[in-house]
């Protein structure tokens, strides 16, 4: 059977991918030596450069966030797979500067090997670098084994506030504390509703039955809580944001960022739906919504489903959350 | 045959192994697809494909640097987590080989090395259900080889060793990988790392022996 | 069953997906009268105002492009079904200025009929406007009736080079012209690969087989040239551009700007990849991609798909396109 | 009953195609599902609840205020195509309506000014399969009628033939509106439109007559 994907060659979707990319937003990003997406407009050497990896397949993560005021280098892989440590060595190079590199890195087996690898071979050559692991997923509850918790869609806000601390001119190690007092601020909640598809093997990544939903769901299929009926809206956002909430220690007066990413196939208009439900969860415990975006930033193929996730921000977070950026994806005035 | 080895019965070894993976691929990836997301095969696939191409283009070079090129090119195939540790089993292998006079102690030392480096990226014990069930016991058998033994039947029996290694991947649920998602639902189902590692030695033994 | 959507009551969606809307994007729009999407900073009363109406269920369509150097108004109707003339009628009072209104209308049945209503009586008012039908679907032929040319994914860059114009400070007249100039210069095909679930009703829009796919489908499930067997992205991609390159009778030398636009579940990385094989046919009729954007802009729930919309652009149309705007799902800086 | 009606009448005969309507929108949106997208009985429930509320706020209303307001209310309930039209029924009629004193031609002439304008907006003819199939007959019968005649039996007449022309569009393909696209497939099929407008007529004869 046919998979009901518009592709080519199964074994050659990056590539191809990234050729569509560069045709649509050539104006913004290039592709260099294949698999490095870079600024068309580079950074002032002497300002801290962003750089990350990661697989291809969730588009427009993590490559559509390339461009002034977020990433400097993002280093793709194949379809969810994580690229390899020399390529990631070569984004490192190439922004190699007294400034120093901020190594973001999502936690995923792949990547942190990768990533480390690459990383100790930079270090070896006198680069200079801080790695930050985003790790914010809760599904696995408060007492998950670190391994467990997954680097989900808060990668892509703090691309953007890291991205904005550089832009501003501040030191790495600044940039470094910035971009970690955000990390250790947040955290994701997913939920599937329908699998997707993996585009190179045409295999589903899972199976639930029609009346049932996951939350907890990782972004290539990893379980998470167990099958449950499908809820209200509202009631997911209860559950959802309820958790998030405690997870990151909100309290009464809290500001927090709370973004809706959408995971494929479930619409903005489900996604508004449950923002107000979140809003009313948000509201009742007195806490307040300062800036909130809906939309798709990393996707899981054609599943349906989304992350919910949320931040506790302070004043200097938001400003440069508000920042102007000029990316593929995400463009701020 | 001799009781030493070097740098040409070296890519005799590897290049058996990359045809034996490049015969079982589909069968990998059948593995990976009740246990994980389906693609090991193609990964492996590609990976040998990098490995054949390094050495093809290594006629001038020093099996040291043949091996560290191999492991290089084997990462650079963005083969997800599998890059990274085939590709460091290569590059600590090259770090104790050399072109000519390796008795089965120095091969045996040699492919610690490799095993040693890939554990350090893996961090996954015996019993996990990964490529280190095939690859420590392997390891272990020719750690207790005779050092001036011959290196073909060492290698045999660690190819045996990995194989039962993999074999028993089956009873494991794994701490590791995709797999380790799923929880029981892998219990019956051998581990297509392992068994990949398992091939590989199978492969080293065939290569040598040809 | 259930249906596989996050929301509360099948009956109130498009108030509930407003309200989180609003809550998202309070910095940009706000929802007026229940029904209006309105700037939360006006255009200036001297400037050309834009207003548009159309069903809900699309979004970001049509409202995420209320903002600066866009839109100023959308009338939203409840899902899939067109605003009555009440609300239209408000929205075409609330922007009344001597300067004029440029009313945006894309051709379905019901939004026609109220659009006219409307426009007869804001005109008995002495309202100052013009109104654009937007009608680009080649899926019917060159010999469609008028009616059957339906207003696909076009009204957003349309809005865009029309808000940009106006937002420039040019007359009505001005503004109409450069819009129709545009219009009559536009084309979109559809393709359509799995259905979508009409989300008040529960119904399925229409039934595709596992290996087939159908060209020329409406953006409510409506037929096109009925199905086929799924093709690559490369064939897919030659069939689509090469009719709608016909359509507006484009000729070496000419300048185009290509949309992606997907329906819903189609990834940006397919999205990417038919896009390649766009710039094949593009290129080999010496033609160029002067300039291109890959995303979802006008839905269809969760439908499988895409819009393929190319047009012929000139010198002015382009430095209107990629002048600044502000909106919740369109920036450009 | 006397031979002319006034606005306590025509509120009647309104009342009686509310609750005609409110009585069988389930069937309205299953005809829909056949021919359309299944929400034609939602939106004429949504569209009768804005007349009734309507006529509750309408005591001191002139009868022609009443009826144009109605015609507003129903567009402003946004039911897609079905606002417009079935709103401009109410608003023609509001054109030619009398507080008092209506006979049966006054009354033939207020429901066909109420087509007439309902028709400017559709513009589909008899066979199209829409709403005008019960439209049109039901306004040639009350042209028809004995202009001084019995308002209640000529409003029977036209009952009867808005439901033979509801009926005969099961014979039809659509010219208009979504089924339209449906081509062949909607035939056998009765267009829920037609049938809506039907049920109004039957249920301004039982609103008249009770
Ligand atoms: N930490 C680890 N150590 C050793 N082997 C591992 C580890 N993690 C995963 N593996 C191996 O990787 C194999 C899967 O490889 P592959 O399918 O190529 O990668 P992916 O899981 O990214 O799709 C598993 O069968 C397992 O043997
Ligand atoms: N141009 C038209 N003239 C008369 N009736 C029409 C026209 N277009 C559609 N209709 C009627 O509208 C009905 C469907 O109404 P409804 O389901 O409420 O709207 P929608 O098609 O927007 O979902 C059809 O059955 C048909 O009778
Ligand atoms: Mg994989
Ligand atoms: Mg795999
Ligand atoms: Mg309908
Ligand atoms: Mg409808």
């Amino acid at each position: 059977m046919a998979m009901k994907k518009f592709i080519n060659d199964p074994l050659n979707l990056t590539s191809e991918l990234l050729e569509g990319f560069q045709i649509a937003y050539g104006d913004k990003i290039a592709v260099q030596s294949e698999k490095l997406i870079v600024r068309v407009n580079p950074k002032d050497q002497n300002k801290v450069a962003i750089v990350t990896l990661g697989g291809a397949g969730h588009e427009p993560a993590l490559s559509g966030f390339v461009g002034e005021g977020m990433l400097d280098v993002s280093v793709v892989g194949d379809i969810f797979a994580a690229p390899g440590p020399p390529k990631v060595l070569e984004a490192l190079r190439m922004m190699n500067r007294e400034a120093g590199i901020l190594f973001v890195v999502l936690n995923h087996a792949g990547d942190v090997m990768s990533a480390n690898m690459a990383m100790e071979m930079a270090e070896k050559e006198g680069i200079k670098l801080k790695m930050i692991l985003t790790h914010e997923d809760i599904a696995g509850g408060p007492d998950a084994a670190e391994e467990d918790k997954r680097g989900l869609v808060g990668c892509v806000p703090l691309y953007k506030i890291a991205g904005a601390a550089a832009e501003a001119g501040k030191s790495l190690d600044e940039v470094y504390e910035i971009a970690e007092r955000f990390n250790n601020n947040m955290a994701t909640l997913a939920v599937a509703m329908n699998s997707a598809t993996h585009p190179s093997t045409g295999d589903v990544l899972f199976e639930l039955p029609d009346d049932e939903m996951e939350i907890g769901m990782g972004q290539h299929g990893e379980p998470g809580t167990g099958p449950t009926k499908i809820l209200s809206a509202d009631d997911t956002a209860k559950v959802m944001a309820t958790s998030l909430l405690n997870a990151i220690k909100a309290e009464q007066g809290d500001k927090l960022l709370v973004l809706m990413n959408g995971a494929g196939a479930t619409t903005l208009m489900e996604l508004f739906i449950v923002l107000g439900g979140v809003k009313k969860v948000i509201d009742e415990k007195g806490m307040t919504i300062a800036t909130s975006r809906v939309g798709e930033f990393l996707t899981v193929q054609e599943m349906a489903g989304f992350q919910m996730f949320i931040a506790k921000m302070d004043d200097e977070l938001l400003e440069l959350w508000k920042a102007p950026c000029d990316t593929p994806y995400m463009t701020v005035n | 045959m001799s009781n030493t080895i070097g740098k040409k019965e070296i890519i005799a070894m590897i290049v058996g192994a990359v045809e034996k993976i490049n015969a079982n691929h589909q069968m990998l990836s059948q593995l990976d697809s009740a246990t994980g997301d389906g693609d090991h095969g193609t990964t492996m696939l590609r990976s040998m494909k990098a490995v054949s191409e390094t050495i093809e283009s290594s006629t001038d070079t020093a099996v040291k640097d043949m091996l560290y090129n191999i492991g290089w090119a084997i990462m650079s195939a963005d083969g997800g987590s599998t890059g990274p540790l085939l590709g460091s089993f290569f590059m600590g292998m090259s770090e104790s080989v050399s072109d000519t006079g390796m008795d089965c102690g120095a091969v045996a030392e040699m492919i610690a090395a490799g095993i040693n480096k890939m554990h350090k990226q893996s961090r996954a014990q015996i019993g996990d259900k990964t490529m280190m069930d095939a690859m420590l016991p392997a390891m272990e058998t020719l750690n207790n080889a005779d050092k001036t033994g011959s290196i073909s039947e060492a290698l045999a029996s660690a190819a045996k060793a990995a194989a039962d290694g993999a074999e028993a991947t089956t009873e494991m649920t794994a701490k590791f990988g995709r797999a380790r998602n799923l929880g029981d639902r892998v219990l019956g189902h051998r581990d297509p790392g392992a068994v990949s590692i398992s091939l590989i030695f199978k492969g080293f033994c065939e290569g040598l022996d040809s």
